[in-house]
């Protein structure tokens, strides 16, 4: 990976660096320099990790806004909505910063005390012969599949179980877009089913899922309407928000699931 | 047996001395207490007033609590004597992205890959898997949530290479958050309001 | 260094006393003569002091020089009080380490303790060691090369437990092929030539 290479393993990392870099007074430093210096190392990754290049690239798209922000003049109307989101995500940024500054430090700290007990060596020469006897046979009831297990365990990198983690993430992402799926036909359409918003969707049973988890939200924050005649009979969605309601809905949902 | 106290707690000191002499680990105060027949808080003091002797007399060895255990081990005054004549172990050391993963499941435990990789802000397979095979981190439960995901936590051999009794005797995380100049530094250079931004010029 | 006798010589007992207490195996007088730069009649005189002090101090341990080196040991009298200890630890097993080790030794011997090392990623002495003390394994030649390591492999006593004829009976294990930390591992410590390697097999 092209990023660890640079020695930044992460997109804090690297924004913390700009920001803290010591080659620069603290209160010198400006967000313009930074999102330049940040866009150039994001350039510089064009053939890194897809997963990687992603998450630099949200914190760039969020320092843009930011630093657009700042180049506007303060009288232009700003949709007052926008700007508690952009509020919101500058202050996650912030808090992700600071946490991975904390963790740089105590990274350090842990490493410092590592140094130091390298200074002791313990003992290990474990019992003295005499009492060798006494002690159970360790190998009783091993047998060479034991031997070639451990063997190959020794051999390979721990198996790395990954239950769940990946469709959970990808779940709240999906939400998201079925959010703002959700979000672009409802309002203009009237009372829809829930069967006819998932059509598309229909062999795809996370798909659905995911719709659904959408509608709900959209339930929580009032902008819909559920309606169910019969039980296990089709669902209706209808949009009684406002145009607003629309905007807000699609600000109020957050990238980072911080 | 009628022990006069004293001579209860040479016994007890002996026999302190003689079982962590011949253990391979570190030796938890309950064993100790079952092996000698006694409660867990004598081996404390004990063994607590046994590490000030060696101390005091000098010695080139001491008694230590680490890793949940009591342990002889070097005195690090002589840790020079020690590296020049004792094989190294192959111990490279940990890259930072490497270490900060580290900080951060020892802090945070138990903590699930998919936690640690929303701090860190990347994927974190390599180096999980690098300080598992290292034997710092292991998988120590299932979340109980949908997904069950392993949760991760630091292991013995983690505090034996801190020196530390557990990972709970860690200095706090509160002594690493940074000072009000730098959380000072890093609001006003990603300050959004251009009214702020002209003013601080 | 200008030290005085006296100080020159709690320097030289403190050494004696780390290096003692963290090597695995007895130490002859010339080794530790060499690792502290003084002679081994000196070593020798500081030794039966040291031995000394600590039976008068009444310790649960003693210095003695058993198999052509020193070493520590539990007193005599407290052999009741490991005996029981021991006893109590009944179903004992191989550490899921020791038995990797031991699984490296039978699949890869002869090998040596630094290859080991290099493989597991950590100090294996502690491991080694109680491993020929259960005579699973044992040193069976010397490396070819200017280091002339120890190289071990397993026993007949090995193959005896695992209830197999020899060592070559283990599971094969097809077309592995080791990671390659593990094959940079096996040449970069072992200075004989590969195919002599193979023709002594």
């Amino acid at each position: 990976m092209r990023a660890e290479a640079a020695g930044f393993e992460g997109p804090f990392d690297l924004l913390l660096h700009l920001i803290l870099s010591d080659k620069v007074d603290l209160y010198e430093v400006s967000l313009f320099e930074i999102v330049d210096a940040y866009l150039a190392e994001v350039r510089k990754m064009a053939d890194c990790d897809l997963d990687v290049a992603t998450e630099f690239l949200l914190i760039a798209a969020t320092l843009i806004e930011l630093k657009v922000r700042r180049l506007l003049p303060e009288d232009v109307d700003i949709d007052l909505d926008e700007e508690f989101a952009l509020w919101e995500e500058r202050d996650l940024l912030l808090a992700r910063l600071l946490e991975s500054k904390t963790f740089k430090d105590a990274a350090a700290a842990i490493g410092r005390m590592s140094e130091t007990a390298a200074r002791v060596r313990p003992r290990i020469a474990g019992l003295d012969e005499q009492f060798l006897g006494l002690a159970p046979d360790l190998l009783e009831n091993s047998t060479p599949n034991d031997l070639h297990r451990a063997f190959m365990k020794a051999m390979q990198p721990k198996p790395v179980t990954n239950v769940g983690l990946q469709h959970v993430t990808a779940v709240k992402a999906s939400v998201t877009e079925a959010i703002h799926e959700m979000l672009d036909r409802l309002p203009d359409s009237g009372p829809r089913t829930f069967r006819q918003l998932t059509q598309h969707v229909a062999n795809d049973t996370l798909e659905v899922v995911v719709r659904f988890l959408a509608v709900l939200e959209l339930f929580k924050q009032g902008v819909v309407e559920l309606d169910q005649s019969d039980r296990f009979g089709d669902l209706t969605v209808e949009w009684v928000g406002s145009e607003d309601d629309r905007q807000a809905a699609l600000t109020g949902v957050d990238v980072y699931e911080g | 047996m009628d022990l006069t106290d004293e001579q209860q707690l040479a016994h007890l000191s002996r026999g302190i001395e003689a079982l962590v002499m011949v253990s391979a680990d570190p030796i938890p105060d309950a064993e100790l207490a079952q092996a000698l027949g006694t409660d867990e808080v004598t081996i404390r003091t004990i063994c607590v007033a046994l590490s000030d002797s060696y101390e005091d007399q000098d010695r080139g060895f001491q008694l230590a609590y680490i890793a949940g255990g009591w342990r002889f081990q070097s005195h690090p005054d002589l840790s020079e004597v020690i590296t020049g004549h004792v094989l190294e172990g192959q111990n490279q050391k940990l890259t930072p992205a490497a270490m900060e993963t580290l900080a951060i499941i020892a802090y945070k435990q138990p903590i699930s890959r998919a936690q640690i990789g929303a701090i860190r802000g990347v994927n974190v397979d390599g180096v999980l898997r690098t300080l598992s095979q290292r034997g710092y981190v292991s998988e120590i439960g299932r979340d109980e949530g949908p997904g069950q995901a392993v949760l991760f936590g630091t292991t013995q051999l983690f505090c034996e290479k801190l020196g530390i009794p557990s990972a709970k005797d860690l200095p706090p995380l509160g002594d690493f958050v940074p000072p009000a100049h730098v959380v000072e530094a890093l609001e006003q250079t990603l300050r959004a309001d251009p009214a702020d931004y002209v003013a601080s010029e």
